[in-house]
């Protein structure tokens, strides 16, 4: 714990220590090599106190009375694993990307606190502390998201961005209020020894609405498709891979830890948002073609699948059944680890794009796969991750899921009855879309040929770069070979909040993972990564020794027709119209128009796309017009005349009098 | 030497002797000087408490305001001395003017420590009318239009306020009359406290409704509000700094008494009410009228009104943590508005405008000024690390436990101004940089000053410094 | 006290009112003033009749001021600034006199209700000076609400803090009267100087966007 | 334990050995529906063989990736159809991965042979991926909540245990079997590009899909692809004899006696599919493009529907 803190101060110290030296040529080292070094002791921490005991450490900072508290326990414990990992990762990458930053003034002193605030925000053990890191970790972020701030794009998603944190704060604040009681009884501890909260649904939902907002949780992820893709690509990666994970941490820790059994019917809720969140973030993604805003709403797919895993096992917990619940749990956060494996992996692929190429937009991208080999190939196993294909991890955590679902068809309540179906067929239907989504990704991006000169003179990124995404490709790569190992190390977790486990894997013959019972459902991811490698070797050798082994290079056949000229390629929009068609016609009232020339001019023909964003349209545009609409009434009082503010001050007098007449 | 001199003393002084000097950068550091002295004998307060007579006392609930009143009033001073030679320069003003303006300072100063140390209603009343008056003139001296308009606006709101606060306090001294007895006594907070269970309730309802809305006409609540924002934009940014800093919560400190007094008196009604209400209302408010301000000193005091709603909102809600949160608020608000407009007053300067719609990319031109007006803006609008952060977590979380809807729109109000807050702050600090870029020779000492007390109350506040907020905050009942 | 002393201050207030009634009738600035200068002058008798009732000698003082600079210094230097900005002549446009004396009426019975149920506990001639001085002083902030002129609101304003005199006096004992009327009496020199100095007529009181826009920088 | 290594060995090579045959068989049926003679059953043999000995052409922009995508295909193919029941159930390996498992190895497949398409950056290759992935995402759910609807009924995802459960007396006749069967069908259809998804017999560029993702492909390659599309198909197959239709199928360790008979009754309902997929195929026209999601949502819908009525009613 000590040395936690520790850790903490030392990152805000760098932040001090990046601020002086930004423009000096070791700063980037010595903040992102310090960094690197305090989040791989973060994690360490963490790992180490996974199965043990919690403890806890009380600083006189803070609310006065309270105290700053601290708590490690085991699902601290993994969240501080998570952040260590994706910290660690992003602070290696930008020991090489953060050289090519041309504001390090901007992004050093806010990048080691944000670190701080997140790790700050998994040990808080009081709602003072803890909304105090929350709120740090968005202001830390914020200011790194407008840190180039000349475009005026940026500092939009950075506005947005602060404000819907600003919101998500507030309802944390309300949520944890509400529990903490009119005496203020705001200790962690005291919380969970107090009985259960009365207006539990209501803690209950402002914890959603403020972890969701956080998160990403449609229709609350306006801010992060804007802010991810804003900031630096190491900072997107620890926004989308970490800070998002956090909040569901947060989520988990007032609802799970804080809150006594949630009512069915907000399991209801949380499933149907996790369903929505998960199919619309990836429609959303299939219509983007900025590399970098892609994955963001990539996340906030994932992060609907991880809301379904939360949503089955509060629909599991609140009928009692907590082996279930631990199942479901586990999946869920099992995707937790996931997701920032393979998210920061992938925007670490997306920032050395942008670094080799200086584009984010996959319409200017292309044939990639060739200048730089080893990215492409990081990139492709994140993909194949994120597209849940086995034997990577991205898989298991899905496949865990779908187990959870088909746990209980016998729950006694209609909602659930209905919900939870549906939920699995969203759940496949967001699978498939993610499938096609990152084949459209990085086959645009890398396959093909070069759309821009950009794109045909990259370069391969530097050792840095390459170690943090093949490190984190091959994490991906471990996490689906052998998931017993996560699961059970996430037992004492499920143990501790639900009284319940999932059945010990680790003595399973073969390292198989079994979720209920041997004859319902097993897994060996190793197994079929043996299988695949052993068949694909034996097919090569087999083919080359007894077979032909003679290649020949030649022009692209193309069915007699090639065209030398890359624009004849299949750009994103184009390879995104099929689904845009079935699907974006009606969620995003998706319209092409095809302008033809005239007969005999020979210009090209063109076509128009338009989209709407529905929940903008539906959410934000209204809140935004209100304001504006009351803001414009209110404002004719700046302009009166000195006689009507005087009416005011008499008319507030004379019904203040008033009504003391008539009160007594 | 009893140090109430020095608290009192040292302005009147200095007011006497910079009207009788010319030469703006002797009367600059006199002005300095005397403010530290100011600040230096209330600190000297702290440490042995003069006995209260019949119109002077010091208790623990004024001395949290006598100390953060000098303490701003001296770095403001300090602020003021290279504010005040850069407007010499531009021509803005006039020698003969500083010396006006000095002198109005330091009676301005003695007029609100005044009415902080009177131990009697009528010799408060007429201290807040002296720092009324003497903060008029000062907005009035650049005589433009604007300045004159606001001047004259905030002069007859100011004065009808006055006037209502001078009926309430006459009813309070006649419902004390029968029970005190005629004479000084019947005016002195020390006896009507201790006396205040036996008087008339129904009369000190009606009182309280005159201090109410006349005090709060100074405090800036509204629907009473309309002459606080002219009077930042137009008088010179020193001006602004302390009436919001500083005039406000003489105010409202006027407003606390007489809401402890009501609190003393069991069949009164409960002032809580009111003050929520009003409290709210003001915040609402302040925080739409954010949205289309274009001047940024404006702005930040419709800024300063939505957190008098707040403050006032706290010390309504009360209870050990409402009051205590109603306490650091009001502490932290001063400190940051302050070094907001210390950021603001230098960033016109430079900018030769205090339209946002001319200022850009403050971060990148003037570093240190635009950083320090961010760190100001997220501190105001209740971000960590800052101070306000605390105030507003206890104020929301205290309310959603008792009063869930209020707190629902205490809410939406905080959210409301921040949106505004944040949109004007990107325009300001970040963005392609617009207008002048020239340097600047300002004094940064007393804005981090400020921003730094604000961060290190929001991580950590010191052990007496909350036993004394705690004391006091269960004194306000 | 007898029945002729409190008859007489009960008079003495009443005409106050009275007087208040007079100013939120009349249109014409000059004749306003003058109603103003009767206005103090019957305050000034009330602030003595009190004086001799309490025995309090301080209160001739505040009567002498009352007299010497409200009822005579003060309306004449409006009259001066009346002239020289030359809207002596003018009739000021306020609408609906007869609703404002309605309006005066009912604020009449409002301070009534609310004042003398409450004064109880106090002798007979302050809980009428009480009442009626708020009367006074809700008639005076009426007559500054309905009027556009700056000469006129400073009037409005004087009559207003005359009703606080009133009560002041009519407070049994209360300490520190004079200070307090002398400070008020520095404010109502600043006002009237406010006025001449900064020339401040009707420019700020119109309704036209266009003066708006040039007065206010927000607008710009 | 030897024995079903033995069994699992079997039926890797047994797959792999009828997958081309399968497909003459259905070739020439249809051929002779159409009043052709047709090319001899073993036709699809000699193709591979002949394209095993030719030279890679190999387009001049060619990455990594398209060349070891064909190897991959075929091996995640393989795999997947090492996990199906053919016609003995208990197969060695078969806890390695479930129904779920196998979808999802499928769906590995179609995902590197769609980067491949991509991967020359001709517009054909484009098309082809595209509109592969757009099927996929409607066909690759309602196949999974096929599974979740076999799965409910029979507790279990492991393809065995559905076999088991199918061939034991609890089943009887119910409305969301026959749902999941008609949606299968559907699918099963889409994903092997059949008609009237997809129709594998033509070049024609507007309609082409999964040809036009291969149409860079040649000699070895080719025969890679050629070979896992047919093993595909074969295993799509044995899924739905196995799921339902598992009759005969040969399942624990009471003797040898029982495999002839699984390996007879699994020939005839290979032969049975042969004839149907071919008679279906000769009497429908293939869809234009956009009318596929339709006729997939209709599988999806169906898919969802069995679901729902299972978690109503477990009698359903």
């Amino acid at each position: 714990m000590t040395l936690l803190l520790l850790c903490v101060a030392a990152l805000l110290a760098l932040g001090a220590a990046g601020a002086a030296r930004a423009r000096h040529p070791d700063g980037t080292a010595v903040v992102y090599g310090g960094s690197l070094a305090l989040c791989i002791i973060a994690g360490l921490v963490g790992l180490l106190h996974l199965g043990a005991a919690p403890q806890t450490g009380v600083l006189p900072l803070g609310l006065p009375w309270i105290g700053a508290r601290f708590r490690i326990d085991a699902l601290a414990a993994f969240f501080l694993v998570v952040v260590g990992l994706g910290g660690g990762g992003a602070s290696l990458y930008a020991l090489g990307y953060g050289r090519h930053e041309t504001v390090p003034e901007r992004v050093l002193p806010f990048f080691p606190p944000f670190l701080a605030g997140l790790i700050l925000v998994v040990i808080a053990d009081d709602a003072f502390s803890f909304l105090f890191a929350w709120e740090l970790m968005s202001l830390a972020s914020w200011a790194l998201v407008v840190a180039h701030h000349h475009d005026a794009e940026n500092t939009r998603a950075g506005t947005i961005y602060l404000l819907l944190a600003s919101l998500s704060g507030l309802a944390l604040l309300l949520a944890l209020g509400m529990l903490a009681g009119p005496a203020g009884n705001f200790a962690f501890a005291a919380i969970r020894a107090a009985p259960p909260s009365p207006l539990g649904g209501l803690v209950l939902m402002l914890a959603l609405l403020g972890a969701g907002s956080k998160a990403g949780l449609v229709p609350l992820h306006a801010w992060l498709p804007l802010a991810h893709p804003a900031a630096p690509s190491h900072v997107s990666a620890l926004m989308s891979g970490v800070m998002t994970k956090v909040a569901v941490y947060a989520f988990i820790r007032i609802v799970f830890d804080l809150l006594g059994p949630p009512a069915w019917w907000s399991g209801v809720v949380v499933l149907a948002l996790g369903g929505v969140t998960a199919v619309l973030g990836m429609l959303y993604a299939l219509m983007q073609h900025d590399l970098k805003r892609l994955l963001a709403y990539s996340t906030v797919e994932n992060i609907g699948i991880i809301f379904i895993g939360l949503g089955l096992a509060m629909a599991f917990r609140a009928n009692g059944f907590a082996a279930g619940a631990a199942l479901a749990l586990t999946a869920a956060l099992f995707h937790v680890l996931n997701h920032a494996l393979f998210k920061s992996l992938l925007f670490f692929g997306a920032g050395a794009v942008l670094s080799a190429t200086g584009e984010r937009d996959t319409e200017h991208l292309g044939g990639l796969i060739h200048r730089m080999p080893r990215t492409a190939f990081a990139v492709l196993t994140g993909c194949a991750a994120i597209a849940a294909l086995p034997p990577l991890n991205g898989f298991v955590s899905e496949w865990l899921t779908f187990q959870a679902i088909l746990l209980r068809p016998d729950l006694p309540q209609w909602g659930l009855k209905v919900m939870i179906p549906t939920d699995g067929a969203l759940l496949a239907l967001a699978a498939a879309l993610a499938a096609a989504c990152f084949v459209r990704a990085f086959g645009i991006t890398f396959l093909g040929r070069p759309r821009t000169a950009a794109a045909a003179l990259a370069g391969e990124v530097d050792r840095f770069s390459l170690a943090a995404m093949l490190g984190m490709g091959l994490l991906c790569l471990l996490a689906g070979l052998f998931p017993g190992v996560v699961i059970d190390t996430l037992a004492p977790l499920m143990q501790a909040l639900l009284g319940a486990r999932m059945p010990a894997q680790l003595g399973l013959p073969w390292l198989s993972i079994i979720p209920v019972e041997a004859a319902r459902s097993s897994y060996n991811g190793w197994l079929i990564f043996v299988f695949i490698a052993a068949a694909t070797t034996l097919t090569i050798l087999a083919i080359h020794r007894f077979a032909s082994r003679a290649v020949r290079r030649a022009p692209a056949w193309d069915c007699g027709f090639p065209d030398p000229r890359p624009v004849t390629q299949y750009t994103a929009e184009s390879f995104a119209q099929p689904i845009r068609r079935v699907f974006g016609s009606v969620v995003f009232r998706a319209h092409e128009v095809v302008l033809m020339p005239p007969p005999g001019d020979t210009g090209p023909a063109r076509i128009r796309r338009s989209l709407r964003d529905p929940i903008w349209d539906a959410l934000y545009a209204p809140v935004g017009h209100w304001i504006t609409r009351a803001a414009d009434v209110m404002n004719v009082l700046q302009f009166l005349t000195i006689r009507r503010y005087l009416g005011f001050v008499f008319i507030a007098l004379v019904a203040l009098l008033l009504v003391l007449a008539l009160w007594q | 030497m009893n140090p109430l001199f020095g608290v009192l003393g040292a302005p009147l002084i200095g007011a006497a002797v910079l009207a009788a000097i010319p030469g703006y950068r002797m009367s600059a550091r006199l002005n300095v000087a005397a403010s530290l002295i100011a600040f230096l004998a209330s600190l000297l307060l702290l440490r042995e408490r003069p006995p209260s007579g019949d119109l002077l006392l010091v208790d623990d609930l004024n001395i949290v305001f006598i100390v953060l009143s000098t303490f701003i009033g001296f770095t403001t001073s300090v602020f003021s001395a290279s504010y005040i030679g850069h407007e010499l320069e531009t021509g803005r003003l006039t020698p003969a003017y500083l010396r006006f303006y000095h002198a109005m300072f330091q009676v301005m100063m003695l007029g609100m420590n005044l009415a902080l140390v009177s131990n009697n209603i009528g010799l408060m009343w007429v201290a807040v009318e002296l720092a009324t008056l003497s903060t008029v003139m000062m907005v009035g001296i650049y005589r433009t239009h604007e300045a004159i308009e606001a001047a004259w606006k905030y002069f007859i709101l100011g004065s009808v306020g006055i006037a209502l606060a001078l009926f309430g306090t006459i009813l309070v001294y006649l419902a004390a009359q029968p029970v005190v007895g005629a004479g000084l006594a019947g005016m002195a907070w020390t006896g009507l406290v201790a006396h205040a269970a036996q008087f008339d309730p129904a009369l000190l309802n009606i009182a309280f409704v005159f201090l109410l809305l006349g005090y709060g006409t100074k405090v800036g609540l509204a629907p009473m509000h309309a002459w606080l924002p002219d009077a930042h934009a137009e008088g010179p940014t020193p001006i602004s700094a302390v009436l919001s800093g500083l005039l406000l919560n003489v105010a409202l400190y006027a407003l606390l008494r007489f809401k402890m007094l009501m609190a003393a008196c069991p069949g009164a009604i409960a002032p809580g009410p009111l003050m929520m209400g009003l409290g709210l209302l003001s915040l609402l408010f302040a925080a739409l009228m954010l949205y289309r301000r274009r001047d940024i000193k404006r702005m930040f005091a419709y800024s300063s009104i939505e957190h008098m709603g707040i403050i006032v909102f706290a010390f309504g809600i009360a209870g050990p943590l409402g009051n205590f949160a109603g306490l650091l608020q009001m502490t932290m608000h001063s400190l940051t508005k302050s070094a907001i407009f210390f950021s603001v007053g230098h960033v016109a300067q430079v900018k030769g405008t205090q339209r946002i719609a001319d200022m850009g990319g403050l971060t990148e031109t003037h570093p240190l000024l635009g950083w320090g007006l961010v760190a100001g803006v997220a501190a105001i609008a209740g971000l960590p690390p800052f101070g306000v952060f605390m105030s507003e977590f206890l104020v929301v979380s205290s309310t959603f436990a008792r009063e869930p809807v209020l707190a629902l729109l205490l809410v939406l109000g905080l959210l409301i101004a921040f949106g505004a807050l944040l949109l004007r702050l990107t325009s300001v600090a970040f963005g392609a940089p617009r207008g002048p870029r020239t340097g600047v020779h300002a004094s940064y000492v007393p804005m981090f000053a400020h921003l730094a007390l604000v961060l290190i109350a929001g991580i950590y506040l010191p052990a007496p410094l909350v036993a004394w907020f705690q004391h006091v905050a269960a004194l306000l009942g | 006290m007898g029945g002729l002393s409190l008859d007489v201050a009960n008079m003495l207030a009443g005409l106050l009112v009275l007087a208040s009634f007079m100013m939120l009738y009349q249109v014409r600035l000059p004749a306003l003033l003058n109603v103003l200068s009767l206005h103090a002058f019957i305050l000034a008798l009330a602030i003595a009749w009190q004086a001799h009732l309490q025995h309090a000698p301080e209160l001739y003082i505040t009567a002498l001021i009352a007299l010497g600079f409200k009822s005579v210094l003060i309306p004449a230097a409006l009259r001066r600034i009346v002239v020289r900005l030359g809207i002596h002549r003018g009739i000021e446009t306020v609408t609906g006199v007869g609703l404002t004396m309605l309006a005066g009426m009912a604020l009449v019975a409002l301070a009534l209700e609310v004042m003398l149920p409450v004064t109880t506990r106090a002798d007979p001639v302050t809980r009428e000076y009480i009442a009626l001085a708020l009367s006074v002083v809700l008639l005076g902030l009426l007559s500054m609400v309905t009027r556009r002129n700056a000469v006129s609101q400073v009037a409005g304003f004087l009559s207003l803090e005359n009703g606080i005199d009133l009560a002041a006096a009519g407070a049994q004992g209360m300490p520190l009267v004079v200070e307090i009327s002398i400070a008020f009496s520095v404010l109502i020199a600043f006002l009237v100087i406010g006025v001449f100095l900064f020339r401040i007529r009707e420019r700020f009181d119109t309704v036209d966007l266009q003066a708006l826009d040039q007065f206010r920088g927000e607008r710009a | 334990m030897i024995g079903d290594l033995l069994i699992q060995g079997a039926q890797m090579a047994l797959v792999l050995l009828l997958a081309p045959l399968f497909t003459g068989v259905v070739r020439k049926m249809k051929a002779r529906l159409q009043r052709r003679r047709g090319a001899p059953v073993l036709q699809p043999y000699r193709d591979l063989l002949r394209l095993l000995g030719k030279e890679v052409v190999l387009a001049d922009n060619a990455s990594w990736l398209f060349r070891t995508a064909p190897y991959l295909i075929f091996a995640l193919t393989w795999v997947a159809a090492a996990l199906v029941p053919t016609f003995a159930t208990g197969l060695l390996f078969s806890w390695s991965g479930d129904l779920i498992a196998i979808i999802a190895l499928l769906g590995a497949a179609r995902f590197l042979l769609a980067l491949a398409g991509m991967d020359v950056g001709t517009s054909f290759g484009g098309i082809g991926a595209s509109r592969e992935m757009m099927i996929a995402s409607l066909a690759e759910p309602a196949m999974l909540m096929i599974v979740i609807s076999l799965a409910l009924l029979a507790g279990s995802t492991q393809l065995s245990t559905i076999a088991a459960f199918m061939l034991s007396s609890a089943v009887g006749l119910r409305v969301s079997l026959a749902l999941a069967l008609i949606a299968f069908i559907i699918v099963a259809l889409a994903e092997n590009a059949r008609i009237p998804v997809d129709n594998p017999a033509t070049h024609l560029e507007l309609t082409m899909v999964h040809e036009a993702m291969v149409l860079e492909y040649s000699g070895r390659h080719l025969a890679m692809i050629e070979l896992a599309a047919a093993l595909k198909l074969l295993l799509t197959v044995s899924a739905i004899a196995c799921i339902f239709f598992p009759f005969g199928l040969a399942a624990g360790p009471d003797g040898l006696v029982r495999y002839p008979i699984g390996l007879a009754s699994y020939a005839a309902k290979l032969g049975v599919a042969a004839v149907l997929l071919g008679t279906f195929e000769t009497s429908i026209a293939k869809m234009r493009v956009f009318r596929v999601p339709g006729f997939l949502g209709a599988a999806l819908m169906l898919s969802l529907l069995a679901t729902l009525l299972l978690y109503v009613s477990r009698g359903l």
